[in-house]
Protein backbone atom coordinates (compact mmCIF):
# COMPACT_ATOMS: atom_id res chain seq x y z
CA UNK A 1 0.00 0.00 0.00
CA UNK A 2 1.07 3.84 -0.73
CA UNK A 3 0.91 6.45 1.71
CA UNK A 4 1.49 9.81 0.28
CA UNK A 5 1.32 12.67 3.20
CA UNK A 6 1.17 16.16 0.97
CA UNK A 7 4.00 18.20 2.40
CA UNK A 8 6.64 14.98 1.27
CA UNK A 9 9.29 15.56 -1.52
CA UNK A 10 7.31 14.19 -4.41
CA UNK A 11 10.23 11.55 -5.55
CA UNK A 12 9.48 9.83 -2.09
CA UNK A 13 7.30 6.97 -2.25
CA UNK A 14 6.30 5.81 1.12
CA UNK A 15 5.40 2.12 1.30
CA UNK A 16 3.10 0.25 4.04
CA UNK A 17 1.84 -3.23 5.38
CA UNK A 18 2.17 -6.34 3.80
CA UNK A 19 3.44 -5.70 0.09
CA UNK A 20 2.03 -9.20 -1.34
CA UNK A 21 0.63 -10.66 -3.86
CA UNK A 22 -2.55 -8.70 -3.16
CA UNK A 23 -1.00 -5.02 -2.28
CA UNK A 24 1.69 -5.86 -4.94
CA UNK A 25 -0.31 -4.80 -8.46
CA UNK A 26 -1.01 -1.06 -6.50
CA UNK A 27 2.27 -1.04 -5.36
CA UNK A 28 3.44 -1.63 -8.64
CA UNK A 29 1.60 1.11 -10.87
CA UNK A 30 2.52 3.68 -8.32
CA UNK A 31 6.45 2.60 -8.61
CA UNK A 32 6.14 2.86 -12.43
CA UNK A 33 4.17 5.92 -12.77
CA UNK A 34 5.75 8.14 -9.99
CA UNK A 35 9.06 7.12 -11.41
CA UNK A 36 7.77 8.15 -15.00
CA UNK A 37 6.89 11.33 -13.41
CA UNK A 38 9.37 12.07 -11.51
CA UNK A 39 12.53 10.15 -12.70
CA UNK A 40 14.90 9.26 -9.91
CA UNK A 41 12.99 7.71 -6.60
CA UNK A 42 13.50 7.28 -3.07
CA UNK A 43 10.82 4.13 -2.15
CA UNK A 44 10.82 4.54 1.39
CA UNK A 45 9.93 1.02 3.20
CA UNK A 46 10.18 2.49 7.19
CA UNK A 47 5.94 0.94 7.49
CA UNK A 48 6.54 -2.29 5.60
CA UNK A 49 5.87 -5.20 7.82
CA UNK A 50 6.03 -7.97 5.25
CA UNK A 51 7.82 -8.29 1.80
CA UNK A 52 7.43 -11.32 -1.04
CA UNK A 53 8.90 -12.12 -4.32
CA UNK A 54 5.83 -10.33 -5.91
CA UNK A 55 7.02 -6.79 -3.68
CA UNK A 56 10.73 -7.23 -4.71
CA UNK A 57 9.54 -7.75 -8.38
CA UNK A 58 7.68 -4.48 -8.41
CA UNK A 59 10.39 -2.25 -6.62
CA UNK A 60 13.17 -3.88 -9.51
CA UNK A 61 11.07 -3.16 -12.54
CA UNK A 62 10.82 0.05 -11.01
CA UNK A 63 14.43 0.14 -10.90
CA UNK A 64 14.94 -1.08 -14.27
CA UNK A 65 12.60 1.46 -15.48
CA UNK A 66 14.73 4.15 -13.91
CA UNK A 67 17.59 3.51 -14.44
CA UNK A 68 16.70 2.90 -18.59
CA UNK A 69 15.76 6.51 -18.55
CA UNK A 70 18.95 7.35 -16.39
CA UNK A 71 17.75 8.08 -13.71
CA UNK A 72 18.03 5.57 -10.31
CA UNK A 73 15.59 3.72 -7.52
CA UNK A 74 16.80 4.26 -4.03
CA UNK A 75 15.32 2.07 -0.72
CA UNK A 76 15.26 3.84 2.30
CA UNK A 77 14.93 2.58 5.95
CA UNK A 78 14.32 -1.17 5.15
CA UNK A 79 13.37 -3.02 7.66
CA UNK A 80 15.11 -6.01 8.96
CA UNK A 81 12.46 -8.77 6.84
CA UNK A 82 12.70 -6.50 3.94
CA UNK A 83 16.63 -6.80 3.96
CA UNK A 84 16.86 -10.31 4.85
CA UNK A 85 14.58 -10.67 1.65
CA UNK A 86 17.23 -8.32 -0.84
CA UNK A 87 19.52 -10.43 0.88
CA UNK A 88 18.07 -13.53 -0.40
CA UNK A 89 17.48 -12.08 -3.93
CA UNK A 90 21.17 -10.89 -4.10
CA UNK A 91 19.53 -7.83 -4.57
CA UNK A 92 21.15 -6.00 -2.09
CA UNK A 93 23.91 -4.35 -3.41
CA UNK A 94 21.83 -3.77 -6.61
CA UNK A 95 19.26 -0.97 -5.28
CA UNK A 96 21.15 1.61 -3.11
CA UNK A 97 20.01 1.66 0.35
CA UNK A 98 19.57 4.95 2.55
CA UNK A 99 19.28 4.58 6.73
CA UNK A 100 16.81 7.53 6.32
CA UNK A 101 15.13 9.68 4.09
CA UNK A 102 18.15 12.70 4.88
CA UNK A 103 20.66 10.47 4.04
CA UNK A 104 19.17 9.89 0.68
CA UNK A 105 18.31 13.19 -0.18
CA UNK A 106 21.51 14.52 0.66
CA UNK A 107 23.15 11.40 -1.29
CA UNK A 108 21.21 12.85 -4.37
CA UNK A 109 22.73 16.58 -4.53
CA UNK B 1 -13.03 -30.54 5.83
CA UNK B 2 -14.30 -33.70 7.28
CA UNK B 3 -15.58 -34.96 10.77
CA UNK B 4 -13.06 -37.35 11.63
CA UNK B 5 -12.11 -37.27 15.36
CA UNK B 6 -8.55 -38.11 16.63
CA UNK B 7 -5.75 -37.20 15.93
CA UNK B 8 -2.55 -35.06 17.25
CA UNK B 9 -0.44 -37.26 15.86
CA UNK B 10 -0.47 -39.28 12.67
CA UNK B 11 1.63 -41.46 10.36
CA UNK B 12 5.72 -41.69 10.76
CA UNK B 13 5.74 -40.23 14.21
CA UNK B 14 5.17 -36.48 12.75
CA UNK B 15 2.93 -34.87 15.55
CA UNK B 16 0.36 -32.10 14.07
CA UNK B 17 0.98 -28.40 14.83
CA UNK B 18 -2.46 -27.50 12.80
CA UNK B 19 -3.76 -27.91 9.68
CA UNK B 20 -5.35 -25.13 7.65
CA UNK B 21 -7.94 -25.02 4.66
CA UNK B 22 -8.37 -21.59 2.68
CA UNK B 23 -9.70 -20.26 -0.79
CA UNK B 24 -6.82 -20.11 -3.64
CA UNK B 25 -7.02 -16.82 -3.15
CA UNK B 26 -4.08 -13.39 -2.83
CA UNK B 27 -6.03 -11.72 0.19
CA UNK B 28 -5.93 -15.08 2.22
CA UNK B 29 -2.02 -15.22 2.25
CA UNK B 30 -2.47 -12.82 5.77
CA UNK B 31 -4.63 -15.13 7.49
CA UNK B 32 -1.79 -18.08 6.95
CA UNK B 33 0.76 -16.16 7.88
CA UNK B 34 0.77 -15.26 11.73
CA UNK B 35 -0.32 -18.65 12.39
CA UNK B 36 3.27 -20.34 10.65
CA UNK B 37 5.00 -17.70 12.17
CA UNK B 38 3.81 -19.26 15.37
CA UNK B 39 4.35 -22.67 14.40
CA UNK B 40 7.98 -22.51 13.75
CA UNK B 41 8.31 -20.56 16.50
CA UNK B 42 7.44 -23.03 18.70
CA UNK B 43 9.79 -25.78 16.57
CA UNK B 44 12.71 -23.67 18.29
CA UNK B 45 13.16 -21.68 15.26
CA UNK B 46 14.42 -17.96 15.77
CA UNK B 47 12.38 -14.84 14.77
CA UNK B 48 14.17 -14.34 11.52
CA UNK B 49 14.55 -18.04 10.98
CA UNK B 50 10.43 -18.09 11.38
CA UNK B 51 10.18 -14.75 9.01
CA UNK B 52 12.14 -16.87 6.40
CA UNK B 53 9.91 -19.91 6.78
CA UNK B 54 6.95 -17.93 6.28
CA UNK B 55 8.11 -16.73 3.43
CA UNK B 56 8.76 -19.66 1.63
CA UNK B 57 5.42 -21.18 2.53
CA UNK B 58 3.94 -17.88 1.10
CA UNK B 59 5.59 -18.66 -1.85
CA UNK B 60 4.62 -21.55 -2.59
CA UNK B 61 1.24 -20.54 -1.90
CA UNK B 62 1.69 -18.11 -4.66
CA UNK B 63 2.82 -20.33 -6.86
CA UNK B 64 -0.39 -22.73 -6.64
CA UNK B 65 -2.67 -19.19 -6.48
CA UNK B 66 -1.36 -18.09 -9.96
CA UNK B 67 0.33 -20.86 -11.86
CA UNK B 68 -1.27 -23.47 -10.30
CA UNK B 69 -5.43 -22.71 -10.40
CA UNK B 70 -4.28 -19.13 -12.73
CA UNK B 71 -6.83 -17.32 -10.53
CA UNK B 72 -9.64 -19.53 -10.86
CA UNK B 73 -11.84 -18.87 -7.81
CA UNK B 74 -13.16 -22.17 -7.00
CA UNK B 75 -9.83 -23.50 -5.91
CA UNK B 76 -8.38 -24.02 -2.47
CA UNK B 77 -5.22 -24.94 -0.69
CA UNK B 78 -4.82 -27.23 2.66
CA UNK B 79 -2.23 -26.82 4.91
CA UNK B 80 -0.69 -29.09 6.89
CA UNK B 81 1.96 -28.35 9.56
CA UNK B 82 3.73 -31.12 11.30
CA UNK B 83 7.11 -31.83 13.21
CA UNK B 84 9.48 -34.37 14.19
CA UNK B 85 11.72 -34.06 16.98
CA UNK B 86 14.07 -32.44 14.15
CA UNK B 87 12.43 -31.01 11.78
CA UNK B 88 9.29 -28.87 10.78
CA UNK B 89 7.48 -30.29 7.68
CA UNK B 90 4.99 -28.65 5.84
CA UNK B 91 2.92 -29.75 3.15
CA UNK B 92 0.70 -27.88 0.36
CA UNK B 93 -2.41 -29.97 -1.10
CA UNK B 94 -3.90 -28.14 -3.81
CA UNK B 95 -6.43 -29.75 -6.60
CA UNK B 96 -5.20 -27.90 -9.70
CA UNK B 97 -3.13 -29.62 -12.88
CA UNK B 98 -0.62 -31.75 -12.02
CA UNK B 99 2.87 -30.10 -11.93
CA UNK B 100 6.01 -31.18 -13.89
CA UNK B 101 8.65 -30.73 -11.41
CA UNK B 102 11.05 -30.02 -14.24
CA UNK B 103 8.48 -26.78 -15.41
CA UNK B 104 10.17 -25.17 -12.26
CA UNK B 105 13.38 -23.17 -12.28
CA UNK B 106 14.61 -20.74 -10.29
CA UNK B 107 16.05 -17.86 -11.82
CA UNK B 108 20.36 -17.76 -12.05
CA UNK B 109 21.48 -15.55 -9.45
CA UNK B 110 23.17 -13.11 -11.37
CA UNK B 111 20.34 -12.21 -13.65
CA UNK B 112 18.33 -9.16 -12.61
CA UNK B 113 15.21 -9.49 -13.13
CA UNK B 114 11.32 -9.18 -11.76
CA UNK B 115 10.33 -12.81 -11.93
CA UNK B 116 11.02 -16.03 -10.98
CA UNK B 117 12.39 -15.35 -7.36
CA UNK B 118 9.63 -17.27 -5.43
CA UNK B 119 10.73 -21.13 -5.98
CA UNK B 120 14.50 -19.85 -5.81
CA UNK B 121 13.22 -18.26 -2.77
CA UNK B 122 11.71 -21.55 -1.17
CA UNK B 123 14.92 -23.79 -2.36
CA UNK B 124 17.30 -21.12 -0.17
CA UNK B 125 15.32 -21.15 3.19
CA UNK B 126 13.76 -24.65 3.10
CA UNK B 127 16.49 -28.08 3.49
CA UNK B 128 14.06 -29.23 0.79
CA UNK B 129 10.67 -29.01 -1.20
CA UNK B 130 9.48 -31.83 -3.07
CA UNK B 131 6.25 -33.49 -4.41
CA UNK B 132 4.66 -36.22 -3.19
CA UNK B 133 2.53 -38.66 -4.65
CA UNK B 134 -1.48 -36.82 -3.61
CA UNK B 135 -3.81 -39.44 -1.78
CA UNK B 136 -5.80 -39.72 -4.46
CA UNK B 137 -3.59 -38.97 -7.69
CA UNK B 138 -5.63 -36.14 -8.49
CA UNK B 139 -3.73 -32.21 -8.16
CA UNK B 140 -0.31 -31.75 -6.16
CA UNK B 141 1.44 -32.39 -2.64
CA UNK B 142 4.67 -30.56 -1.88
CA UNK B 143 6.46 -31.08 1.02
CA UNK B 144 9.06 -28.33 2.61
CA UNK B 145 10.99 -29.82 5.26
CA UNK B 146 13.18 -27.66 7.59
CA UNK B 147 15.53 -28.76 10.15
CA UNK B 148 15.35 -27.75 13.11
CA UNK B 149 18.56 -25.29 14.61
CA UNK B 150 20.76 -27.83 16.67
CA UNK B 151 19.13 -30.86 15.93
CA UNK B 152 21.54 -33.84 14.73
CA UNK B 153 21.95 -33.61 11.48
CA UNK C 1 -9.30 -32.77 6.85
CA UNK C 2 -11.07 -34.43 3.43
CA UNK C 3 -9.76 -33.89 -0.16
CA UNK C 4 -13.31 -32.49 -1.36
CA UNK C 5 -11.90 -29.99 -3.85
CA UNK C 6 -14.43 -26.98 -4.52
CA UNK C 7 -15.35 -24.30 -2.09
CA UNK C 8 -14.94 -20.66 -1.29
CA UNK C 9 -18.50 -19.89 -0.65
CA UNK C 10 -21.02 -22.31 1.13
CA UNK C 11 -24.36 -22.62 2.82
CA UNK C 12 -26.35 -19.31 2.98
CA UNK C 13 -24.43 -17.06 1.44
CA UNK C 14 -21.72 -17.29 4.16
CA UNK C 15 -17.83 -16.86 2.52
CA UNK C 16 -14.98 -18.74 3.64
CA UNK C 17 -12.27 -16.99 5.24
CA UNK C 18 -10.34 -20.24 6.28
CA UNK C 19 -10.55 -23.36 8.75
CA UNK C 20 -8.00 -24.51 10.76
CA UNK C 21 -8.18 -27.38 12.89
CA UNK C 22 -5.37 -28.63 15.32
CA UNK C 23 -5.17 -30.72 18.81
CA UNK C 24 -7.08 -29.53 21.39
CA UNK C 25 -4.28 -28.19 23.65
CA UNK C 26 -2.93 -25.38 25.41
CA UNK C 27 0.30 -24.83 23.32
CA UNK C 28 -1.91 -24.68 20.04
CA UNK C 29 -3.90 -21.76 20.65
CA UNK C 30 -1.40 -19.26 19.88
CA UNK C 31 -0.91 -20.69 16.46
CA UNK C 32 -4.53 -19.99 15.54
CA UNK C 33 -4.93 -16.17 17.42
CA UNK C 34 -2.90 -14.47 14.54
CA UNK C 35 -5.30 -15.68 11.74
CA UNK C 36 -8.04 -14.84 13.85
CA UNK C 37 -7.10 -11.35 14.27
CA UNK C 38 -6.21 -11.09 10.35
CA UNK C 39 -9.69 -12.40 9.56
CA UNK C 40 -10.82 -9.77 11.88
CA UNK C 41 -9.36 -6.85 10.23
CA UNK C 42 -10.28 -8.50 6.75
CA UNK C 43 -13.48 -7.94 7.45
CA UNK C 44 -13.40 -4.64 8.77
CA UNK C 45 -12.98 -4.62 12.62
CA UNK C 46 -10.63 -2.31 14.06
CA UNK C 47 -7.58 -3.38 15.65
CA UNK C 48 -8.94 -3.47 19.16
CA UNK C 49 -12.03 -5.16 18.39
CA UNK C 50 -10.05 -7.87 16.23
CA UNK C 51 -7.89 -8.09 19.76
CA UNK C 52 -11.50 -8.26 21.54
CA UNK C 53 -12.48 -11.26 18.95
CA UNK C 54 -9.65 -12.76 19.45
CA UNK C 55 -10.32 -13.40 22.81
CA UNK C 56 -13.54 -14.52 22.65
CA UNK C 57 -12.44 -17.78 20.21
CA UNK C 58 -9.43 -18.26 22.59
CA UNK C 59 -11.63 -18.34 25.40
CA UNK C 60 -14.26 -20.88 23.85
CA UNK C 61 -11.36 -23.14 22.71
CA UNK C 62 -9.91 -22.70 26.24
CA UNK C 63 -13.44 -24.12 27.73
CA UNK C 64 -13.46 -27.01 24.61
CA UNK C 65 -9.96 -27.92 25.67
CA UNK C 66 -10.08 -27.90 29.70
CA UNK C 67 -14.09 -28.45 30.24
CA UNK C 68 -14.78 -30.67 27.07
CA UNK C 69 -12.08 -32.21 26.67
CA UNK C 70 -10.90 -31.95 30.01
CA UNK C 71 -7.33 -32.63 28.77
CA UNK C 72 -7.75 -35.16 26.59
CA UNK C 73 -4.73 -35.80 24.31
CA UNK C 74 -6.68 -36.91 21.07
CA UNK C 75 -8.79 -34.13 21.35
CA UNK C 76 -9.21 -31.87 18.44
CA UNK C 77 -11.18 -28.48 17.19
CA UNK C 78 -12.11 -27.26 14.04
CA UNK C 79 -12.19 -23.50 13.40
CA UNK C 80 -14.32 -22.42 10.99
CA UNK C 81 -14.08 -18.54 9.52
CA UNK C 82 -16.79 -17.59 7.92
CA UNK C 83 -18.50 -14.03 6.75
CA UNK C 84 -21.48 -12.83 5.16
CA UNK C 85 -21.59 -8.91 4.46
CA UNK C 86 -22.93 -8.05 7.36
CA UNK C 87 -21.20 -10.31 10.06
CA UNK C 88 -18.08 -12.46 10.89
CA UNK C 89 -19.26 -16.00 12.04
CA UNK C 90 -17.06 -17.99 13.94
CA UNK C 91 -18.10 -21.96 14.31
CA UNK C 92 -15.80 -24.01 16.67
CA UNK C 93 -16.12 -28.19 16.33
CA UNK C 94 -15.41 -30.57 18.66
CA UNK C 95 -15.90 -33.98 19.19
CA UNK C 96 -16.03 -34.10 23.37
CA UNK C 97 -18.98 -35.04 24.58
CA UNK C 98 -22.30 -33.10 24.40
CA UNK C 99 -22.86 -29.62 26.54
CA UNK C 100 -26.01 -28.60 28.17
CA UNK C 101 -25.95 -24.67 27.59
CA UNK C 102 -27.66 -24.13 30.66
CA UNK C 103 -24.53 -25.50 32.65
CA UNK C 104 -22.70 -22.20 31.27
CA UNK C 105 -23.01 -19.50 33.78
CA UNK C 106 -20.74 -16.53 33.07
CA UNK C 107 -19.99 -15.08 36.66
CA UNK C 108 -21.97 -12.24 38.49
CA UNK C 109 -21.11 -8.60 37.38
CA UNK C 110 -19.58 -7.81 41.21
CA UNK C 111 -17.84 -10.95 41.80
CA UNK C 112 -14.08 -10.95 42.37
CA UNK C 113 -12.89 -14.15 41.96
CA UNK C 114 -10.53 -16.17 40.17
CA UNK C 115 -12.58 -18.29 37.86
CA UNK C 116 -15.77 -17.70 35.14
CA UNK C 117 -14.24 -15.00 32.91
CA UNK C 118 -14.32 -17.23 30.04
CA UNK C 119 -17.85 -17.59 28.80
CA UNK C 120 -18.56 -13.67 30.36
CA UNK C 121 -15.63 -12.72 28.17
CA UNK C 122 -16.97 -14.27 25.25
CA UNK C 123 -20.76 -12.62 25.78
CA UNK C 124 -19.63 -9.18 26.40
CA UNK C 125 -17.82 -10.02 22.50
CA UNK C 126 -19.96 -11.14 20.62
CA UNK C 127 -22.83 -10.44 19.49
CA UNK C 128 -24.70 -14.11 20.14
CA UNK C 129 -22.66 -17.07 20.76
CA UNK C 130 -25.16 -20.40 20.46
CA UNK C 131 -25.00 -24.39 20.34
CA UNK C 132 -26.06 -25.70 16.91
CA UNK C 133 -26.58 -29.03 16.15
CA UNK C 134 -23.69 -30.95 15.20
CA UNK C 135 -23.62 -32.41 11.31
CA UNK C 136 -23.35 -35.81 12.64
CA UNK C 137 -25.14 -35.59 16.34
CA UNK C 138 -21.52 -36.34 17.91
CA UNK C 139 -20.01 -33.69 20.10
CA UNK C 140 -20.63 -29.86 19.97
CA UNK C 141 -20.86 -26.89 17.06
CA UNK C 142 -20.56 -23.53 18.72
CA UNK C 143 -21.56 -20.34 16.65
CA UNK C 144 -20.47 -16.92 17.73
CA UNK C 145 -21.25 -13.80 15.89
CA UNK C 146 -20.17 -10.78 15.89
CA UNK C 147 -21.34 -7.81 13.64
CA UNK C 148 -19.45 -5.98 11.16
CA UNK C 149 -19.14 -1.62 12.80
CA UNK C 150 -21.43 0.14 10.68
CA UNK C 151 -23.84 -2.86 9.29
CA UNK C 152 -27.37 -1.90 9.13
CA UNK C 153 -28.51 -3.85 11.78
CA UNK D 1 6.36 -15.95 31.54
CA UNK D 2 8.19 -14.90 34.18
CA UNK D 3 11.20 -12.79 33.37
CA UNK D 4 12.97 -11.01 36.69
CA UNK D 5 16.74 -9.24 36.29
CA UNK D 6 18.72 -9.51 39.25
CA UNK D 7 19.20 -5.69 39.96
CA UNK D 8 15.70 -5.75 40.07
CA UNK D 9 13.48 -4.43 43.33
CA UNK D 10 12.58 -7.60 44.89
CA UNK D 11 8.89 -7.00 45.16
CA UNK D 12 8.23 -6.57 41.37
CA UNK D 13 7.68 -9.11 38.59
CA UNK D 14 8.17 -8.86 35.38
CA UNK D 15 5.54 -10.86 33.40
CA UNK D 16 6.33 -11.08 29.59
CA UNK D 17 4.80 -12.82 26.65
CA UNK D 18 1.44 -14.14 25.66
CA UNK D 19 -0.10 -15.21 29.11
CA UNK D 20 -2.82 -17.33 28.10
CA UNK D 21 -3.56 -20.95 29.08
CA UNK D 22 -0.25 -22.83 28.11
CA UNK D 23 1.39 -19.75 30.50
CA UNK D 24 -0.99 -18.81 33.57
CA UNK D 25 0.07 -22.20 35.26
CA UNK D 26 3.73 -21.35 35.99
CA UNK D 27 2.66 -17.33 36.16
CA UNK D 28 0.47 -18.54 38.93
CA UNK D 29 3.14 -20.24 40.59
CA UNK D 30 5.34 -17.36 40.52
CA UNK D 31 2.61 -14.74 41.74
CA UNK D 32 1.43 -16.59 44.62
CA UNK D 33 5.13 -17.71 45.78
CA UNK D 34 6.16 -14.00 45.56
CA UNK D 35 3.03 -12.37 47.46
CA UNK D 36 3.89 -15.17 50.26
CA UNK D 37 7.49 -13.87 50.53
CA UNK D 38 7.26 -10.59 49.42
CA UNK D 39 3.83 -9.08 50.65
CA UNK D 40 3.14 -6.06 48.77
CA UNK D 41 3.95 -6.76 44.84
CA UNK D 42 3.93 -5.08 41.81
CA UNK D 43 3.15 -6.73 38.61
CA UNK D 44 4.89 -5.22 35.87
CA UNK D 45 3.60 -5.97 32.29
CA UNK D 46 4.68 -3.79 30.14
CA UNK D 47 5.99 -7.01 27.95
CA UNK D 48 2.69 -8.46 28.26
CA UNK D 49 1.47 -9.34 24.59
CA UNK D 50 -1.77 -10.95 25.32
CA UNK D 51 -3.50 -12.12 28.89
CA UNK D 52 -6.95 -14.05 28.84
CA UNK D 53 -9.19 -15.20 31.65
CA UNK D 54 -6.56 -17.56 32.36
CA UNK D 55 -4.35 -14.73 32.99
CA UNK D 56 -6.42 -12.40 34.59
CA UNK D 57 -7.37 -15.08 37.38
CA UNK D 58 -3.72 -15.36 38.30
CA UNK D 59 -3.55 -11.94 39.21
CA UNK D 60 -7.14 -12.02 41.00
CA UNK D 61 -5.88 -14.92 42.63
CA UNK D 62 -2.62 -13.63 43.77
CA UNK D 63 -4.25 -10.37 44.63
CA UNK D 64 -6.40 -11.79 46.75
CA UNK D 65 -3.93 -13.61 48.50
CA UNK D 66 -2.29 -11.01 49.28
CA UNK D 67 -4.79 -8.85 50.37
CA UNK D 68 -5.83 -11.50 52.79
CA UNK D 69 -2.58 -10.64 54.55
CA UNK D 70 -2.92 -6.95 54.58
CA UNK D 71 -0.81 -6.12 51.71
CA UNK D 72 -1.77 -5.67 48.22
CA UNK D 73 -1.04 -6.09 44.53
CA UNK D 74 -0.66 -3.25 41.89
CA UNK D 75 0.08 -3.17 38.33
CA UNK D 76 2.31 -1.43 35.80
CA UNK D 77 2.25 -0.20 32.88
CA UNK D 78 -0.72 -2.03 31.59
CA UNK D 79 -0.86 -2.77 27.80
CA UNK D 80 -3.59 -1.76 25.82
CA UNK D 81 -4.93 -5.18 25.16
CA UNK D 82 -4.32 -5.82 29.15
CA UNK D 83 -6.49 -2.89 29.95
CA UNK D 84 -9.15 -4.05 27.65
CA UNK D 85 -9.21 -7.21 28.87
CA UNK D 86 -9.09 -5.76 32.92
CA UNK D 87 -12.24 -3.68 31.84
CA UNK D 88 -14.22 -5.96 30.60
CA UNK D 89 -14.20 -8.19 33.82
CA UNK D 90 -15.11 -4.92 35.53
CA UNK D 91 -11.33 -5.30 37.24
CA UNK D 92 -9.92 -1.74 36.01
CA UNK D 93 -11.35 -0.07 39.27
CA UNK D 94 -10.28 -3.47 41.58
CA UNK D 95 -6.38 -3.17 40.97
CA UNK D 96 -4.70 -0.41 41.91
CA UNK D 97 -2.81 0.65 38.32
CA UNK D 98 0.57 2.64 38.20
CA UNK D 99 1.85 3.95 35.19
CA UNK D 100 5.71 3.12 35.41
CA UNK D 101 7.40 1.43 38.22
CA UNK D 102 8.70 5.02 39.31
CA UNK D 103 4.88 5.92 40.00
CA UNK D 104 4.17 3.11 41.71
CA UNK D 105 7.30 2.62 44.02
CA UNK D 106 6.44 6.13 45.29
CA UNK D 107 2.96 5.67 46.06
CA UNK D 108 4.28 2.51 47.80
CA UNK D 109 5.97 4.55 50.52
N1 LIG E 1 2.43 -24.69 -8.25
C1 LIG E 1 2.86 -24.52 -9.55
N2 LIG E 1 2.11 -24.95 -10.58
C2 LIG E 1 2.52 -24.77 -11.85
N3 LIG E 1 3.69 -24.19 -12.20
C3 LIG E 1 4.48 -23.75 -11.22
C4 LIG E 1 4.11 -23.88 -9.84
N4 LIG E 1 5.10 -23.35 -9.10
C5 LIG E 1 6.02 -22.89 -9.97
N5 LIG E 1 5.68 -23.13 -11.24
C6 LIG E 1 6.46 -22.77 -12.46
O1 LIG E 1 7.78 -22.42 -12.06
C7 LIG E 1 8.13 -21.10 -12.49
C8 LIG E 1 9.02 -20.41 -11.45
O2 LIG E 1 8.26 -20.06 -10.30
P1 LIG E 1 8.73 -18.86 -9.35
O3 LIG E 1 10.18 -18.97 -9.14
O4 LIG E 1 7.90 -18.89 -8.12
O5 LIG E 1 8.54 -17.53 -10.18
P2 LIG E 1 7.27 -16.75 -10.72
O6 LIG E 1 6.10 -17.20 -9.89
O7 LIG E 1 7.65 -15.32 -10.49
O8 LIG E 1 7.17 -17.12 -12.18
C9 LIG E 1 6.80 -20.41 -12.70
O9 LIG E 1 6.90 -19.36 -13.64
C10 LIG E 1 5.91 -21.56 -13.19
O10 LIG E 1 6.09 -21.78 -14.56
N1 LIG F 1 -17.18 -26.36 26.11
C1 LIG F 1 -17.66 -26.63 27.34
N2 LIG F 1 -17.92 -27.89 27.71
C2 LIG F 1 -18.41 -28.16 28.94
N3 LIG F 1 -18.66 -27.23 29.89
C3 LIG F 1 -18.40 -25.96 29.59
C4 LIG F 1 -17.90 -25.58 28.31
N4 LIG F 1 -17.76 -24.25 28.31
C5 LIG F 1 -18.14 -23.81 29.52
N5 LIG F 1 -18.53 -24.83 30.31
C6 LIG F 1 -19.05 -24.72 31.71
O1 LIG F 1 -19.33 -23.35 31.97
C7 LIG F 1 -18.59 -22.87 33.10
C8 LIG F 1 -18.19 -21.42 32.92
O2 LIG F 1 -17.17 -21.31 31.95
P1 LIG F 1 -16.18 -20.06 31.95
O3 LIG F 1 -16.97 -18.84 32.17
O4 LIG F 1 -15.39 -20.10 30.69
O5 LIG F 1 -15.26 -20.20 33.23
P2 LIG F 1 -14.15 -21.24 33.68
O6 LIG F 1 -13.64 -21.89 32.42
O7 LIG F 1 -13.15 -20.39 34.35
O8 LIG F 1 -14.84 -22.19 34.61
C9 LIG F 1 -17.42 -23.82 33.22
O9 LIG F 1 -16.93 -23.88 34.53
C10 LIG F 1 -18.01 -25.14 32.73
O10 LIG F 1 -18.69 -25.79 33.77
Amino acid sequence: MVNNPANQEPNVIRLKGDIDLEHSPGVRKSLLSAVQREGTLFVDLSDVTYIDSSGIACLVEALQVARADGSDLGLVSVSMQAMRVLELARLDMVFPIHDDLDAALSAKT
Amino acid sequence: MSDAPAMGTCDEGLEMLFEARFPARADRLKLVRGSMWAAARMCGFSDSMAQNIVLAVDEACQNIIVHGYKGREKGEILLSVLRTSEALHVRLRDFAPIVDPKSIRPRALDDVKPGKLGSYFIREIMDSADYQPSPDGTGNLLEMIKRMEGAPW
